[in-house]
């Protein structure tokens, strides 16, 4: 017996609502037998009609990065917030410059973060990112000490609200150093650039599944 | 936090020619009491104190005045060791490193072959590329937050019918997540709080369950009999620590009457 | 400023699915500043309107002993059961670190673990472990807000096979964990947080001696 798209809209409501955790569509479809199990399409069209009948509700269905979310919309915040006493919290600078680093350079290493920042990293910041499941060391750098290589979590995907890395906002251009001023040396550059290319490398070789 | 030295600095505007030497300390700087921490605090390091500077004056970071920025930045760096605040050795390093472009700009530079190159090249490729991630740590907090923003919705699924195979848990990974959860606690604080014996911890989560808050329960009655003299000395500790907390409440009507025990909360 | 019935609908929507607890009125209504309270009677209409608004859904209101609760229909419970069914799941870490600290440092309110922990706790913790009925609330600390503390219950020390809480193991038994589990995975372990979690012990053995 094949089911209507209402019906199916309804489990998967049900489902997401009583799960309180992103639900991937591999885990949704196989909520159904085998056979009332929607095709791919039917599914997608599914969360769609549950998704537009959001818009004037105080929910909205998001996918981030492990799967299906339904969540508060933040125009709401201002009311939720009043359930806990305690405030969410801010955090410091220091810390989301670490964080911003290691999720537009993963992986990478401390003493790189330190390089870029200017300035040691107090191991409480690391401690802080790798305790909320932010952060993870996925590998190390073969170079003497064998320092480690921190890269992002899916949780922390999930709980920014993106799906991947590339819905990170968009880091800022370069200016052409060189261009401008014709008088700086291109060589100069490089480093940098090669540095990166490596730890690209080395994310493709150790463990680019969990980034995505 | 950034603020309070930014409106400080734009509420005396000064006057400056680029290019200019400033001779003076910089009197647009509001130094609090607690000076080390607010600069701290408000300066992520050297770049960016020297990206502040940058963006005080109008500079054009590709093309750095070094002379006027050196000297600005070894002022603030005096001012903070006049205030005898101890400056992380990286502040100090740039110091160094700047007092040495400035000195490499005053020399001749070989122009042959395409080996010329500005001494400020490598600062200014670090000042740029530490601003990218200035910026992005900005938007970064901008992005909305689960639990500060958005909140994961959840529905209640009890259901009678359904028989669901709880997770398993073993003993060793309650232990290491215990464990775990004291190792980091030491991270955050440097004090050891003294623990009780976990046999009067318990004691005290059986009294709790035991006794109720409309109800009088007899004191001596607390006292199992087949524990023998140790399991006394366990509910009595169980019983003083749940008096300090508040928890219970003892009574006694009249003089050398029975003592009760009541729970110190309306309800259980 | 009054708001209309549609607007305090989508607000208590919003804060009864981010609970995902009971709240009873008086949280209802302390979730709106003074000048947009509504009446207790506008409350009640608003409640019922969503409740109208669940008929042809997988979702109702209900009024139970402490409050207001929404809830997943009893009728989609073969799907919704699928969910735990499909895989034998796995308490996260969140979870289980909670669990240790009431049973070794019970009766302890949430804020407290919360203090140790150094982040909040979700509710759906709480409500998972209550449900597997582990721990149980054994009275109230007499501190502005009146938090509940909880302690571990006799399910929990028959599920772990312990006659007491004085069987719990102590800090300085654990074994070295690279020897116990040497094919674990890399990723999966965040291997220089189990080393330095180790390293720690030593320090943190300090207040198991009192422990045990």
């Amino acid at each position: 017996m094949t089911m209507d798209t209402t019906a199916i809209k309804n489990i998967l409501e049900a489902a997401l609502l009583a799960a309180g955790e992103p639900l991937s569509e591999e885990r949704l479809s196989g909520l159904f037998n085998e056979t009332e199990r929607p095709a791919r399409g039917q599914l997608r069209e599914a969360l769609q009609q549950l998704r537009d009948d959001y818009t004037s509700r105080s929910l909205e269905l998001r996918e981030v990065a492990s799967g299906w979310r339904i969540q508060v919309r933040q125009e709401f915040a201002p009311w939720v917030a009043r359930l806990w006493e305690e405030r969410a919290p801010r955090y410091s600078r220091a810390l989301l410059e670490t964080l911003a680093l290691i999720a537009y350079r993963q992986p990478i290493t401390r003493a790189e973060i330190e390089e870029i920042r200017g300035v040691t990293i107090a191991s409480s910041i690391m401690k802080t990112l790798q305790e909320r499941e932010w952060i993870h060391i996925v590998g190390h750098r073969e170079v003497p000490g064998r320092p480690a290589l921190y890269a992002t979590t899916r949780e922390f995907l999930d709980y920014f609200n993106l799906r991947g890395l590339e819905e990170l906002p968009a880091l800022a251009e370069l200016p052409a150093q060189d261009a401008a001023h014709p008088e700086l040396d291109l060589a100069e550059m490089l480093p940098a650039q090669q540095v990166e290319a490596a730890a690209d490398a080395d994310s493709a070789s150790i463990d680019s599944g969990n980034v995505d | 936090m950034n603020d309070m030295l930014t409106d400080a600095a734009a509420q005396t505007p000064i006057a400056k020619v680029r290019g200019e030497p400033v001779t003076e300390l910089p009197h647009d700087l509001y130094i609090p009491p607690d000076a080390l921490e607010v600069f701290l605090e408000t300066f992520q390091g050297p770049l960016d104190l020297l990206l502040y500077l940058i963006k005080r004056e109008n500079l054009d970071i590709l093309d750095i005045p070094i002379a006027r920025v050196t000297q600005q930045y070894i002022e603030y760096i005096g001012l903070m060791i006049e205030l005898r605040l101890e400056l992380a050795a990286e502040y100090l390093l740039m110091a160094a490193m700047l007092a040495e472009i400035k000195s490499r700009m005053l020399l001749p530079r070989p122009v042959e072959a395409g080996e010329e190159q500005d001494p400020r090249a490598e600062l200014v490729r670090r000042l740029l590329e530490y601003e990218r991630f200035k910026q992005a740590a900005e938007k970064f907090d901008a992005l909305p937050q689960l639990g500060r923003d958005v909140f994961q919705a959840l529905a209640e699924a009890r259901f009678k019918s359904v028989t669901r195979p709880p997770p398993a848990v073993t003993l060793d990974e309650l232990l290491r997540a215990f464990n775990d959860a004291l190792a980091r606690a030491a991270m955050y604080t440097h004090h050891h709080i003294q623990r009780d014996p976990l046999s009067v911890r318990e004691r005290m989560s059986q009294i709790l369950s035991r006794i109720r808050a409309d109800h009088f329960t007899e004191f001596g009655a607390l006292f199992p009999h087949e524990e023998g003299r140790r399991g006394v000395v366990v509910t009595f500790l169980a019983l003083l620590e749940l008096i300090k907390e508040s928890l219970i409440e003892l009574v006694q009507h009249d003089l050398y009457g029975v003592i009760h025990v009541r729970s110190a909360s309306a309800d259980t």
